[in-house]
């Protein structure tokens, strides 16, 4: 702690010295919750006391600091210095993991863009939700490929720039086959019991070829 | 009791008044040790010179007293007075060399540690009590500039992730290759079959909702696409010319009439 | 106004000068009446601050003023001077009237802790009230310290950092007489010799450990 003049050894009919005056003032300003006027500094202060004064040689002690004593109406007010605003900002990131359907509609896309909301869902085996699908959109993970030239004309949906970039790919033609998959260990390795299943680099479905060739246009 | 306690004619009125004096005072103390704290204070003493022997016949004259009066103490100062009675006698016999246990001067010495303990403490809190303190003293900012929370949700999944999302898909497809789980999706073929058995039925103006098929209308994935379909059958049934349809505005309920053939 | 260096123009690797660093501190410090840590002060500065650096030359500055940089346990916060108090009856908060007993709980708590609720009775010689604790808590004065590795792990109290900042104590080390009482052996958890009663009804150890963590199983 310091050693402050104490008020009450002054004598009682003169005020404090003026850097006393200054440092109540500073109190004051710095505790009140509302600016306050000279006035009401004045009848805070000790008899005799000149604020005005005070304030003028305050002001001028936190001119260039952080925080800068301010003229609001004709009242008086400690404010922080209007270029550390953006120190009273925080930013918190929430990570989330991906909900499964969000993965697994992104894996089909992925793996056989450009493909309709039908075909998802075909894959999927069930309906793909709206909410899915946008949250992927705002993402920018996937995004609207054209639209199919078949009855209905469907739209599309085709991986971004983004997603590559996320997940360390290429292209999209970077992302493992069946084979390779199951070679990983990440299926199971169970003999098919029909046909192959299908892999992306032999995909019969001639839009496969437009679809990444799509995506590399831009 | 009441009658007894008013026939204390044995006592002269300065006696009771000491008595009294003390056993008002009772409640205001937080125990026994509390107690024997305030007693030692008429030793005028250094806790640590205190007379423990002395302060225990206190103690001991204390609970007779009250006693004379028919004072119910609690127990724990019934407690403490049967064993400073057996501290006073440790103190005042020689020791006894068969006897366990500790001595009747290490049992002083610990009633006097913990007096001065409790004493001691009582002084801290004061001291503390006495600090400058905040909002009384000394004082917070009292202008607060919240900071403002900027909340940003960031989504993440691994490349593992999303290759054994597609191998999940795949390896089902294995096992059943066209067989799809379409629980939730009723076709439009399916609709129009359904709608074309049903409107042979209805005469005038119905609310589309009620062609939905049973058992559609509860879970709301099932419920959009049940009404998706039959929305896109019925106006496939107006193509056709068997069907008309109207809405009275925006959002209104679709109504459906079976389109007389003969008018045409 | 001032021409303060926009942080944003400095290079990314960068920090801020230290004269820089002082305002910030003092910008976030006067923004908010509760004391901030070291950790969150640099979670809010750009990266390669060095917030106990700048903390020292702020403190420096305001050494003698009329707001004074307080250090509250690992925290900071700016506060008025207490010789200033007198100035400030508009803005004294009525604090609750605290029972005896609570005082002298809070004042055990501090000067023993970790201590128990049964090692409080014990220097007490009553039973601790429920309310008693109760109301400490509230207050946030005092909290739940660790478990204490003693049978039936009972739990401990703590003082709080509203505590110290109320008190104005930078750590619970500079509690006044701390040392003196310490050196004459007032701190020691002395077990009663052989028959000696224990002064609190629920005499065994192992019963009031029991009552304890009941009392905090929410």
């Amino acid at each position: 702690m310091t050693d402050p003049i104490d008020p009450q050894t002054e004598s009682l009919f003169d005020a404090p010295p003026m850097a006393e005056q200054e440092r109540m003032i500073e109190a004051i300003l710095f505790a009140t919750a509302e600016p306050i006027t000279l006035r009401e500094l004045e009848a805070r202060l000790p008899h005799g006391c000149d604020p005005g004064e005070a304030l003028a040689h305050l002001r001028r002690r936190y001119d260039g600091r952080g925080v800068q004593v301010m003229k609001v109406g004709d009242a008086w007010a400690l404010r922080t210095a209007p270029d550390l605003g953006f120190l009273m900002h925080r930013e918190t990131v929430e990570t989330r993991k991906l909900s499964r359907a969000a993965i697994e509609t992104l894996a089909i896309i992925a793996y056989h863009q450009p493909v309709t909301r039908a075909e998802i869902e075909e894959i999927r085996g069930v309906a793909v939700s709206r909410g899915t699908v946008d949250q992927l959109l705002e993402m920018e993970w996937i995004r609207f490929g054209r639209r199919k030239m078949t009855p209905g004309r469907p739209v599309t949906f085709v991986v971004t720039q983004g997603f590559l970039d996320h997940f360390g790919l290429e292209s999209a033609r970077d992302l493992p086959g069946l084979k390779e998959l199951r070679s990983a260990g990440l299926l199971e390795n169970r003999p098919p019991p029909g046909s192959m299943p299908r892999l992306v680099e032999d995909a019969p479905e001639d839009e496969s070829d437009e679809g990444q060739s799509e995506l590399f246009e831009d | 009791m009441a009658d007894n306690l008013f026939q204390e004619d044995s006592q002269t009125v300065a006696d009771r008044l000491a008595a009294e004096a003390l056993i008002v005072d009772v409640d205001g103390f937080e125990g026994p040790l509390d107690l024997l704290l305030t007693l030692s204070r008429t030793q005028k003493v250094d806790l640590r010179k205190i007379s423990v022997l002395a302060l225990a016949r206190q103690y001991l004259a204390f609970v007779e007293r009250a006693k004379a009066l028919r004072l119910e103490l609690a127990a724990d100062y019934l407690v403490m007075a049967a064993w400073l009675a057996f501290l006073k006698s440790r103190l005042l016999l020689p020791p006894d060399p068969t006897e366990d246990g500790p001595s009747g001067e290490e049992l002083a010495a610990h009633l006097a540690f913990q007096l001065e303990r409790l004493q001691a403490m009582r002084d801290a809190a004061a001291r503390l009590m006495g600090r400058d303190r905040l909002g009384r003293d000394f004082f917070a900012r009292g202008q607060t500039h919240e900071v403002t929370r900027v909340r940003r949700l960031r989504y993440s999944a691994t490349l593992l992730d999303l290759m054994q999302g597609y191998a999940r898909i795949r390896t089902r497809d294995d096992f059943r290759p066209f067989v799809m789980d379409r629980d939730a999706v009723f076709t439009m073929e399916q609709a129009l079959e359904r709608m074309r058995g049903l409107i042979g039925y209805s005469g005038g103006w119905t609310d589309i909702s009620t062609y939905l098929p049973e058992g559609w209308s509860g879970d709301p994935v099932r419920r959009r696409s049940a009404t998706a379909s039959t929305f896109a059958a019925s106006l496939e049934l107006v193509k056709e010319g068997r069907l008309e349809i109207r809405q009275a505005e925006n959002f209104a309920p679709i109504e459906l009439r079976k389109r007389d053939q003969k008018r045409d």
